[in-house]
């Protein structure tokens, strides 16, 4: 597959993400798909930070292996990176900042001296128009026509305009030529692709997604990763006509939520696993009042604070277990940026639909990771019906708000719809919402009634699992090595295998959008017949692993599971597919 | 997907036009319990304002006071220990059309509540709040509250409270609120007052209702409370200095005043949020269909 | 097996509780075994309360099923209860207040009017000496001697003295006596036994083990059912040697506690599922950091406020999952005062061992029931060694609070101590405690690093299952019936087995005072061989049996799961386990 | 059990008394952000008052400021977001023979831990709160903080903020705080007064330090503060009045005060916990051993 992969790193501070966002929009205007990851630290200056671009004519997972095109902004990303260069590959620095030993530089990869202090210098005496300066060399080495790298750049400084935008634009120009005159193009990807595409984060696209679905409320407290969730929502809000609330915590966030749901608007909140665990309470509380709740968890390593910006799934044991007692929930995780808007209006439909809190499971590598999306896989135009139904319940005409049904669903009325007026209470109750914990509990009739409420509102898990996706197969039904994976995970997995085809190996992959309620039969049907499984996950247990365990019965005797926080790689799974594969 | 929820029966025509009344629960407090009172008042502010009753959100923690939903007609919230306030802020933005009122304890408000109280009051989200202040913890049989008084002695101080009480009305000064009174479940209808001016107040209206525990706090009793409290209408307080309401606010011993310590006009939350110009939210227009420019940024 | 089960009911406010532990203790007295069940309900006054004291002279688990001698203080009691009276069951109410239709009293049993008002308006006019009447029957017909009875009675009052105490005495004697001329009492647990015996709730238990083990500090926010643990900790505050902080939500509960635990003292908090969600992200916190901790979790009937006052064991798999990331925990169960009593003690040997938090799964029915303790089945003489270690680590004399070794426990300094400083981190750190989160993660060498501490840190978890106590068979090895159980739960198992063993059914149990870590092995070796098992759990889903799939792939088809609030009651368990013995 | 752990080594002799200075982990904060001011400022006043080492503990949160315990050679916890509050006054009552000191944000002290602020402060427990008040979420990259001002617009308010700020003098105040002061981290020699002072008040010494964010907060600024503050000191404020500093709470606009507002002697919690009595909890002895009447109950 031709692909090109172009890396740039430097100091927190140094602009490399936004580097990285001009050299990943340019590919996407060239109508390449691309893969964007912003690599960053829990500091705000200095460190080290680098972005890795590669794009191809055909649609990329991960952030790939190696990188063709290095962008080294200090002496600490050549030697860290250095090493990835490949075959063909070109680190790009200004020997005026640092040198770099030629014996570092790995065979079959070459330097290119780019003098962007001096060439910056011409514009202005401060150091602000370097980055410009390496960009263009960078943009000319990638195949990245000038113009449109241009416009990008001046994009990129948003309705702002004046000399600083047009000094970039120019020394972008300047570095081109420089590339131009000592390097050559890198062509790979640069063979002429379709239409210009969307390029989007998961969080992005979450956000879409919900505003899509008919999302009118997000409340949420900042959190890596989930912060940029409400950063698009908020700059947004009044264009998708949804209200954004940063509340005093997630305590209260989630609340918000719960309590603009009740009060008649699609609603959601948004965190990572800490301010999770402060929602643990009240997701108890929406299962227990049938409260529609959209909550998106962006996992990132833990425990406790742990690596703040970098990936993991190791919440998932915390999602299936969260709130005390029992309710029905359902988590849903999508694995790149097109299946994270739908899966979001998915998470909107099934909360509506069944009256209970859905989680919408991501991490910080799909959450903040970009990734091209064709303007055909999104719709705009969702269906979004009145939430004031007429919850009239024929018996008697009183109206039961908890009224026992088929589905366990009941008519849901909202305040304002006059004489439906009803009572959400966190404590057991009856058809009407009147408590069963005080003067009734204990006697023998409402025991039964506490067991039948209990038996309607877990009722909801089966029907939550017909209407939700279950899991998927892809690659050849007949495989050597069948992957089992969730959420981004599923990326890497997909390159790999994709590796592991060009080395004739068959394998496929079963994945989880729907991690919970697990779809047992479908789960079964697909995994029993497999030769061999291999588990990859991003956390310590295999989280996934144990929940198929316990539903199933299946076991997963390999694994490839990683906690260090960083992402998959494509060839650290094909050389465990291979270790699988020899029976190792 | 689950098609008995969205089943849409003939509707049999909207009942009549009616105000907050009782519910068919019966209040399940102990005999003599303050918060009959505070009911009372609440259901008197309600009649005389002639809100819908469809209008009206009752929204609770949980406590004994916390119950209090439960037994009016309106539509209620009965939510979890200390978490009423940001349920209340979510309905009322999401409808701000409707009377959201938060009705609750002084464990659940002052305690376990205390940062979202602090919250809601610098925002000036428009909200009633009635704190039913027994200074215990009632439906938990009587332990410590952050208002009990230093010495008291109850199950989970046996050898009596050694912290200062919070003091409400100076917390919520500090913190913004635009409209802080005090009121006495003993005097039901200069309650009543307090409420239906709180409900009309455009803003945040805290009102610490002082509601005798009869069970459990056997220190502040409604003889204790009736030998101590003046009016402060009555004693030519201006509720528009906020420098003597805090010198009011110090007020707790022999002499302790009640009625309307603070009012002061700002502009709303929902008046500041620009969405919310175009009506309750609740009744917006959903999705963005069309809205292509929306994509803008991903280009 | 002779015994008496002993049933006062009236509504809340009118001293049923007090009046089941005059009983309770009076038994205890008599040195016979006893358990005691207070049902109460979430309202302070009304509603409908009760209390069972089943007495006998060999050691009895549960409440037992129906009863011998009911004192109705109100209709809705003869109503509800008379239904449960056996066999030469014997109803005591006065007439006075409300009658009772004699059809309604089960055939085989009786009626006996004691004028309560009347006895008592000998001393005053007001109706408070009316349960002492009442009492005074009931301790006639249950034949308990009555100088033991009017001792119970004036030791209720506690220090108080009076004219009122002198009448309560005396008006049990005219109770007594007006039983003793028209009735005649049950005899059957009256059979002399052993020494007088401690009589405590599990709560007490736990409470009292926490200060045996030397814990100091206990901070605590109220929550049925924990609220009790707090309550005795603060009554025997200065005796103990305890601090007892009442805080002011469960956050800064369970922070108080992990912050006296760094500080130099053995710390606990404890609370109910509730209280616990709010726990979640600190758990974590003392996970990563190595604090030792002890959590209580008492169980109540959920989902959110549910069931305040009622039973259940549904909080299992929010105390596996709690916390984002992975860190290692122990979750002990124990079923009885005496175990909850070692379970204390035992918890804090382990958190401090293995430097991480240590839950100690309770729920209501064991943290409020009464059981007795024989005085030798506790020992307060635990030995308590100093926490102040000397932690040297002999590399070059630097001191690592997170040095890597064996067991993954690095020795712990505390502040205060000289020379042995440290920073504790809730974020990635190394050896040092030194932070990888910030200028460190993303380079490959602290990758690496970061990998390392989560594998010593989840290192622990082997110590922590070879430190516990394995799962325990209870009963002859080949049984035709294997009952699979934890917690509370366990209790009415043991007396249904005895119920059984009287049909002639040889049964076993097999148990887990550690429900996590699983013991693996050792579960596989107790249950692999069972003929049949019965899985019995207060909660909807089955937990405890979903755990040991995941762990061990076992699967439990037969179950009897019960989700109203209720307590198991033998005979419920015998009908289930007599289906399965026939197939069903 | 572990044995590993409890293996106890030779001691190499305790090293020589040294006071608090800097650890060997470099700030890592940006070049110029205010807590470099707020870090010196602690540590000249911890040289002045030449506490050992080993006896401090600097507590804190999560955000950039809360990074500061790992730049100090003390003790230190550096815990979750917005919990520093409890986890310090855990470690005061384990062994109150310790100078703890909290170090954190605003967003950690004033939003998601305004709850615990208020508590600790009205239990008067003897801490030292050092807040970095840069009035901006600084680690997660510039959202608006409780005590961003009305219409700064950042990533969470694109459009300006439409609450009021919490003020955390006032809020102090209420909540019956005995130590309240505010400094300016361009003023390290006043700061670090306020700080040695607060860590010798008997009880909670609550200090707002200025500290500006200079990433992401472009409104108040270093210049903006060195514009608008003047000192109480120079001002004749008595900070035994507690109206009077009420009153100078709310300056904050052309004059900014910085110093102490107010500072009143009552009792610590330490002092009134009778458990206490007997020396810090860590060196007491533990267990029940022999104490058979704490039996009587269950007889
Ligand atoms: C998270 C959580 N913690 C604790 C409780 C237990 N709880 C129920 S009510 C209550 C306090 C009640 O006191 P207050 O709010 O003053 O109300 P009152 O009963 O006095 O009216 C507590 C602690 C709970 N339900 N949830
Ligand atoms: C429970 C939880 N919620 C959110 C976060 C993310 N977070 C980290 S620091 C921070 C705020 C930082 O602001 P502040 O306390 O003012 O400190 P500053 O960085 O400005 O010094 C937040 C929200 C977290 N770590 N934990
Ligand atoms: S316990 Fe106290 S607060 Fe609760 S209902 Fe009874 S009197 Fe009222
Ligand atoms: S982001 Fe702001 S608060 Fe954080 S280190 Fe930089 S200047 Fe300081
Ligand atoms: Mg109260
Ligand atoms: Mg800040």
């Amino acid at each position: 597959m031709p692909e090109i992969l172009v890396r740039a790193g430097g100091q927190a501070g140094d602009g490399i993400a936004s580097i990285g966002e001009t050299l990943a929009k340019s590919f996407a205007r060239m109508g390449l798909h691309l893969f964007g990851l912003n690599a960053y630290q829990s500091v705000i200056r200095g460190g080290h930070v680098w972005f890795q671009a590669r794009a191809s004519p055909e649609r990329v997972y991960s952030q790939g292996d190696g990188c063709d095109v290095l962008y080294a902004l200090d002496a600490n990303t050549a030697e860290v990176h250095l090493p990835t260069l490949r075959q063909g590959g070109v680190v790009v620095y200004d020997p005026e900042k640092f040198k770099i030993d030629p014996a570092r530089i790995p065979v079959g990869a070459t330097a290119l001296e780019v003098p962007t202090l001096a060439l910056a210098r011409k514009y202005t005496p401060q150091s602000i128009l370097q980055n410009a300066a390496g960009m263009g060399a960078l943009a000319y080495l990638s195949g990245i026509p000038l113009p449109l790298f241009q416009q990008a750049i001046s994009d990129s400084f948003g309705r702002k305009k004046g000399e600083v935008v047009d000094w970039n634009v120019q020394c972008a120009a300047d570095g081109y030529a420089h590339a131009k005159a000592n390097g050559s193009p890198n062509l790979h990807a640069a063979s002429p692709a379709g239409e210009p595409k969307l390029l989007m984060t998961g969080n992005q696209a979450i956000a879409l997604g919900a505003a899509a679905a008919g999302c009118k409320f997000l409340a949420q407290y900042p959190m890596t990763p989930a912060s940029t969730i409400m950063h698009w929502m908020a700059a947004h809000s009044r264009e998708a006509g949804v209200v954004v609330k940063q509340a005093e915590d997630e305590l209260a966030a989630i609340h918000m939520a719960i309590g603009a749901s009740y009060g008649g608007v699609r609603a959601m909140t948004a965190t990572s696993g800490g301010g999770f665990s402060l929602m643990v309470e009240a997701l108890g509380m929406a299962g227990m009042c049938e409260i529609p709740l959209v909550v998106v968890e962006s996992q990132r390593a833990g425990p406790s604070t742990g690596l703040p910006t970098k990936t993991e799934q190791g919440d998932l044991a915390l999602m299936l277990g969260a709130g005390q007692g029992e309710f029905p929930r359902a988590i849903l995780a999508p694995s790149h940026p097109v299946e994270a808007y739908h899966a979001a209006i998915q998470a909107f439909a099934l909360a509506e639909a069944w009256q209970t809190p859905v989680l919408l499971a991501s991490d910080l590598h799909l959450s903040e990771s970009y990734a091209t999306v064709d303007r055909s896989e999104i719709d705009l135009n969702v269906p979004v019906p009145s939430l004031y139904l007429n919850p009239t319940n024929g018996s008697a005409g009183e109206y039961l708000r908890y009224r026992y049904t088929e589905t366990g669903v009941s008519p849901r009325s909202l305040p304002g719809q006059r004489g439906l007026q009803w009572i959400a209470a966190s404590d057991e109750h009856d058809e009407k919402g009147h408590l069963i914990s005080d003067v009734r509990s204990g006697i023998p009739l409402w025991v039964e009634e506490r067991s039948k409420m209990m038996r309607k509102r877990m009722h909801k898990l089966e029907g939550l699992a017909l209407d939700s996706a279950p899991p998927v197969r892809e690659g050849p039904e007949a495989a050597d090595l069948t992957f089992v994976a969730w959420g981004s995970t599923i990326g890497a997995v997909r390159d790999a295998r994709e590796i592991l085809r060009g080395k004739g190996k068959a394998t496929n992959l079963v994945h989880f959008p729907t991690v919970y309620p697990v779809h047992v039969p479908q789960t079964l049907a697909l995994l029993e017949p497999a030769k061999r499984t291999l588990l990859v996950e991003a956390n310590y247990s295999g989280q996934l692993g144990r929940l198929l365990r316990t539903e199933t019965g299946l076991v997963f005797p390999n694994r490839l599971l990683k906690y260090d926080g960083e992402p998959f790689y494509p060839m650290e799974i094909v050389a465990r597919a291979l270790e699988v594969l020899r029976g190792g | 997907m689950a098609d008995s929820a969205s089943a849409t029966v003939a509707p049999t025509g909207p009942p009549l036009r009616m105000v907050v009344g009782k519910s068919d629960v019966k209040p399940t407090w102990c005999p003599g319990c303050g918060d009959y009172g505070v009911i009372a008042a609440v259901e008197m502010s309600l009649k005389k304002l002639q809100i819908p009753v469809e209008e009206v959100v009752l929204v609770s923690g949980i406590g004994c006071s916390s119950n209090l939903p439960h037994f009016l007609n309106s539509y209620g919230f009965h939510g979890i220990h200390g978490r009423s306030i940001p349920v209340a802020e979510g309905i009322r933005w999401a409808n701000h059309g409707l009377h959201v009122i938060v009705t609750g304890g002084d464990g659940d408000g002052f305690g376990i509540g205390a940062g979202h109280f602090i919250h809601a009051m610098r925002r000036n989200v428009k909200l009633t709040y009635i704190v039913m202040d027994n200074q215990i913890y009632g439906l938990t049989t009587g332990q410590a509250s952050p208002t009990s008084m230093m010495g008291h002695k109850t199950k989970s101080t046996p050898d009596g409270v050694i912290e200062n009480p919070i003091d409400p009305i100076a917390l919520a000064l500090a913190a913004g609120a635009t409209y802080v009174a005090r009121g006495f479940s003993g005097d039901v209808k200069h309650m009543a007052e307090l409420v239906a001016n709180g409900i009309q107040h455009k803003g945040f209206a805290f009102i610490d209702a002082l509601s005798p525990c009869v069970t459990y706090n056997k220190l502040n009793t409604f003889d204790w409370f009736r030998q101590r409290i003046y009016k402060l209408e009555s004693a030519g307080h201006d509720p528009s200095n906020l420098g003597k309401a805090y010198e009011r606010s110090l007020e707790w011993g022999e002499k302790i005043p009640i009625g309307l310590f603070y009012r002061a006009e700002r502009p709303t939350y929902e008046d500041l949020e620009e969405v919310l110009e175009a009506g309750p939210l609740a009744k917006q227009p959903a999705g963005i269909a069309g809205k292509e420019t929306l994509l803008d940024d991903f280009r």
